[in-house]
């Protein structure tokens, strides 16, 4: 296979890939979870793994989230780089003791002794009219926690990239893989390799307004974007990539130029990343603004199953262009 | 796995009304859901869809036993436990259409099904979250001094989850009339038993927090009324938990999306041989109690019911999209 | 006892005569946690209360969070007023499952069917150095969450009197009470019954800045504004009460008259209650404001034992007199 | 409560030097903590202290039976655990004192010691949760193929909490050396264990999930020094479980603020009675093995190492409160 070569590939496969890649360079990676293995993966994301790699590396679990979410903190205290996947993120809340207690302050309790470099992976998101307990986006709700990082991998090479990073960082990192983005499908570079997990990118410049986002909001906003350039509306598309630590320096550069800024987030509006950027923004560019920044989030309602009442708790891409419309022609 | 067999054993002489009672109700299940599967395919029905195919037994036996006034908590595969409960299926069918005549308004879909009249309190999708609410109800039935039992339905794979030895316990430690109802299809998704527990003979958990229990062959419709029978009085009299592990099987994928890699064909086609349906068939034909007439007339009401359904949940609407934000919190007044 | 009568109490003894009150007034109430009963609580908020009330009424509990919480949802569900008291917010992740998948989503997934009339207690907060796994503000963070209400009594009248708003609400309440409260001492009127649970409190009216603030912060800022009064800077302090629903208005009013805003909160900053304050001024106070939005927050750490570092880690009163005079003396 | 003692029963010989290392362990503990609570009435030490006097001879009868290179997980109540492991007394009082000369530089406390030349990791302080690390650390081990076992000390209170369920279950499914040590003290908090169980005794509880288990006398240090031994070696050969009981009484109160409203005095003096100290002091006596010369130097050696921790822990330093936000993420480079 060529360096430059480009394959077809799958936001599910780019993640299987990464996974694999990781168990072929370091032998202390191994996938530790519910249905990893036989099953092949709730999502079939690990289909295949167990055949190549074996049970002792592709480790299925009996259901008790946090039993073998702290395992897994035990592992990696114990020199191990595991993988734990948890099924859903509504699902997470069974290990949040082990994530928030345990996972997140170890290092620090202990004055610096004991680092817990693990990793995390979960779905997250709604579209898939799983209801109220299957759909949430609470990637922006961990985020709120110090000891740990949070990684929203939208593209597909960063579905590939931001593993093998985040297993080479030293202490805990929660990746969430979106559930409507698994089936998306492009070009990757045959050889696409490990990403920064530091920085959010700009996924398209655009001079009069900041669209801040993240996850599978990001293909909405550049949807969005793509109409309002045809009403010669050029809007900025910010990947946050990273909820913490929170790149601000990216958007705030952005909005020194633009003047204008909107967030979009499928988490709920109260208390939301949304509002964590709305903070550092006021903080960091008040003076810049033209306008005050706006959200559009997810509705503040468990999600409902019936699919039109899913739609609308969800950002969508024409809220996403009539208020970006509003924001541009308004003269702050 | 030989399932040991508690109360009336099969093969007893049963009364011809109640068998075919106990035969229409397995029925309505089981067509119910193979509609169900069809639906899905056309996109009429979303999200996750469990079917308890071949589980039809355990859903029937155990609402058989219980009362009226009791409570049901079950789980995300629940359309059997909701029909036999006394849900009509045309509330539940319009439910998984997300019609806003469906028992739980559309909000809430396969996963979900509620209803108040019944006591079902779900329709719980995340596995092991009802058990404790089981204990809940029935510590309110005892503080506000009802004889209710509160049956609580949960798969083998729960078992593992630490909310399981959490209920148990409170259950046991505060006598509480709590039917735990494991229904044990081998299967947690694609992990069988011998994979999730170090130790598989369920009941012998139970031992482990003084808590009264029995297995029971889950094919056999008879049997777990039974069972289901003697638990509940005990859980009435004795004002104490029961667990009841039902030996049973699914014979469809987990959900709609499971290519079923974690067992074999010949294992499904033995249980098959051995389902709840044509086991009591098999047996009533034998005892001169059914005949085929009668057969196909269960069969017509049974598809009547369920075009009805479907024709009534085609008929539904869709709650308005400003409603959304309702039912967050209660609505006073 | 004359209707007019003040009597000396503390925050503790404010909170248990309101239990005690909801006890003597429904019968459905029951207090439901570890210790509540034969040890007295682990703040002793509950002692003398198994004594009068009984053992079916005070109900001590294993270690079982997650068991006796979902409990405590289904005996909501059975009719009863349960109070779950969960002795530290940290513990209550164990709970966490039973808090946001069921508590919170229940009425929404059966579509208005299951109302859950059920309050939790838990104690909040840090001062005690109790370190990294007993001292958290999680409150501002359980805020996010639709579907529950979160209320944070500071005064004396607010511990006598937000529970049995609470016990009143048909859905679930969490009440947080500081650790460092519970010893406060004050007058109270001998005759103080239920409070509102709605709307936010000027606890001093200002005119020169806008202090926001919630629980054992709000003394620090009032002891601030003391301060700050001598120096002729007349700062408005007001007591959020309930973090959701937050009550905007009242907080946007004042700003509408300070022109700006200092938003003090125990909590961790990124994505704490203080981003969503700073939000929702975004949003509807934005041309009001003369300077930015500024927020004094926990810093984010995981707890720190050593006293001279928790205190560190901590809002204190030098920073909101400090920042509140950079605030009002510059010209935004 | 009886407890059945496993093991080398009390009374039989034991070697000099080595009774007097038990004896001097458990002195070294017990005084530490006694002049730990003095220093909490004198404020130089704050936050929850948990003392674990009266339980002395479960701390020093497990770490007797460890290796160097095994790892130990324990409690809130570890001063015992870590003194026993070997982390010096020096350490643990500066972090109590909140130095940066502390085992965890003062960020931890009394509730949260680690080490890890010792392989001590915490000082865990929500209960229950240090079980589920103990399983990972021993997963760990297995699969880089070390002989390593990890010793999990955890309370009575802490059997009713979901994760113990889970932590049993995935140690016995996954064959991992994980020895699980009950400090059954009888009570949790206020809690007494009938109170918390709706069955109390424990050991049954580890036949539920197939693992190994006994209850040893956890006032008498030899016996359980010898039940310890046998854990270990049964961990380390079968590469499995192993649930050790380990049946003592707190002699102080829960922590510093707990008026003992749940029990007795009576109770609280017959265990005293048959304190470990008080026991193997005793017993040695009997048979010969120790005189009172010899106790006194015990005694001073233990008073001076104490004196010697104390002030290390005065002249220990603060830390620069710039340093407030290192170690919340690791320092690279
Ligand atoms: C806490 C939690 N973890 C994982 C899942 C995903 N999941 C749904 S059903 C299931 C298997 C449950 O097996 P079992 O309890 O045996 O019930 P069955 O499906 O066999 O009826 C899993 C893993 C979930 N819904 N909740
Ligand atoms: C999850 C959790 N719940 C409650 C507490 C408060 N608490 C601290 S120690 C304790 C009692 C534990 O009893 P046990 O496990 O028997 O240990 P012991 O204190 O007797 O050594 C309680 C309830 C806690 N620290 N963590
Ligand atoms: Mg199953
Ligand atoms: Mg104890």
């Amino acid at each position: 296979m060529s360096k430059n070569e480009m394959i077809q590939i799958t936001y599910r496969e780019a993640v299987r890939e990464a996974i694999r890649e990781a168990l072929q360079r370091d032998e202390r990676v191994f996938l530790l979870g519910e249905d990893v293995g036989r099953y092949g993966g709730c999502f079939a994301v690990s289909k295949g793994l167990l055949e190549e790699f074996g049970p002792e590396r592709i480790v299925d679990t009996p259901l008790s989230e946090s039993g073998f979410t702290g395992a897994g903190i035990g592992a990696a205290l114990g020199g191990m780089r595991p993988i734990v996947e948890i099924m859903t993120v509504n699902f997470s809340l069974l290990a949040a003791d082990q994530i928030l207690n345990n996972a997140a302050t170890f290092l620090h309790m202990s004055g610096g002794l004991f680092n817990v470099p693990l990793v995390i992976r979960m779905s997250t998101g709604g579209g898939k009219q799983l209801a109220a307990q299957h759909s949430h986006s609470l990637e922006g709700w961990y985020a709120h926690i110090p000891g740990i990082k949070v990684l929203t991998p939208a593209t597909l090479e960063d579905a590939r990239g931001m593993l093998w990073s985040a297993l080479e960082d030293p202490d805990p990192v929660l990746i969430f893989e979106h559930q409507s983005l698994l089936n998306m499908e492009g070009q990757l570079p045959a050889d696409a390799g490990a990403v920064d997990i530091d920085r959010a990118r700009i996924r398209r410049p655009g001079s009069d307004l900041s669209v801040i986002t993240y996850g599978a909001s990001l293909f909405k906003a550049l949807e969005a974007a793509e109409m309002l350039a045809g009403e010669g509306i050029e809007v900025e598309v910010i990947d946050l990539r990273t909820l913490r630590p929170l790149d601000d320096a990216t958007f705030l550069t952005s909005i020194a130029s633009t003047h204008r800024a909107l967030i979009v987030d499928e988490g709920w509006r109260s208390g939301g990343i949304s509002a964590e950027i709305c903070a550092r923004i006021m903080e960091g560019a008040f003076y810049e603004l033209d306008a005050p920044v706006e959200r559009i989030c997810g509705a503040e309602v468990p999600m409902p199953y019936a699919k039109h009442l899913e739609e609308a708790a969800m950002p969508q891409v024409e809220a996403i262009v009539t208020t970006a419309k509003r924001m541009v022609r308004s003269n702050g | 796995m030989n399932a040991k067999s508690t109360g009336s054993p099969s093969g007893a002489q049963v009364d011809r009304v109640h068998a075919h009672h106990l035969l229409h109700q397995m029925l309505r299940i089981r067509r119910f859901e193979e509609k169900s599967a069809e639906l899905y395919t056309l996109m009429k029905i979303r999200g996750f869809l469990h079917l308890c195919i071949g589980e039809e037994a355990v859903a029937v036996g155990l609402c058989e036993a219980l009362e009226p006034e009791d409570g049901v908590v079950a789980t995300y595969r629940e359309h059997g436990n909701a029909l036999a409960r006394g849900i009509s299926a045309s509330a539940i069918m319009a439910e998984m259409y997300g019609k806003q005549e469906g028992c739980s308004r559309g909000r809430g879909g396969s996963m979900h099904i509620f209803d108040n009249k019944t006591r079902f309190y779900g329709g719980n999708a995340i596995v092991g979250c009802g058990l404790p609410l089981a204990v809940g109800l029935a510590l309110a039935d005892k503080m506000q001094g009802r004889k209710r039992v509160t049956c609580c339905f949960f798969g083998d794979g729960a078992v593992a989850e630490g909310e399981f030895h959490e209920s148990m316990n409170l259950a046991a430690l505060w006598q509480l009339p709590v039917l735990f109802v494991c229904e044990n299809n081998l299967y947690a998704m694609g992990t069988a038993l011998e994979r999730a527990q170090s130790a598989t003979d369920l009941v012998r958990k139970a031992a482990s927090y003084n808590v009264a229990s029995s297995a029971v062959d889950g094919m056999d419709v008879l049997s777990v009324e039974a069972a289901a029978k003697e638990a509940v009085t005990f859980a009435r009299r004795e004002h104490k938990p029961y667990f009841l592990e039902c030996r049973t099987y699914r014979f469809r994928a987990h959900s709609m999306f499971d290519p079923e890699l974690y067992r074999s064909k010949a294992e499904v086609e033995k249980w098959k041989q051995r389902g709840p349906i044509v086991t009591l068939v098999k047996q009533l034909k034998k005892q001169g109690l059914l005949n085929d007439v009668e057969l196909e007339q269960l069969e017509q009401q049974v598809a009547r019911e369920i075009e009805e359904a479907v024709a009534f949940a085609e008929n539904g609407t869709w709650e308005p999209v400003e409603d959304l934000t309702r039912f967050v919190y209660s609505e006073r007044g």
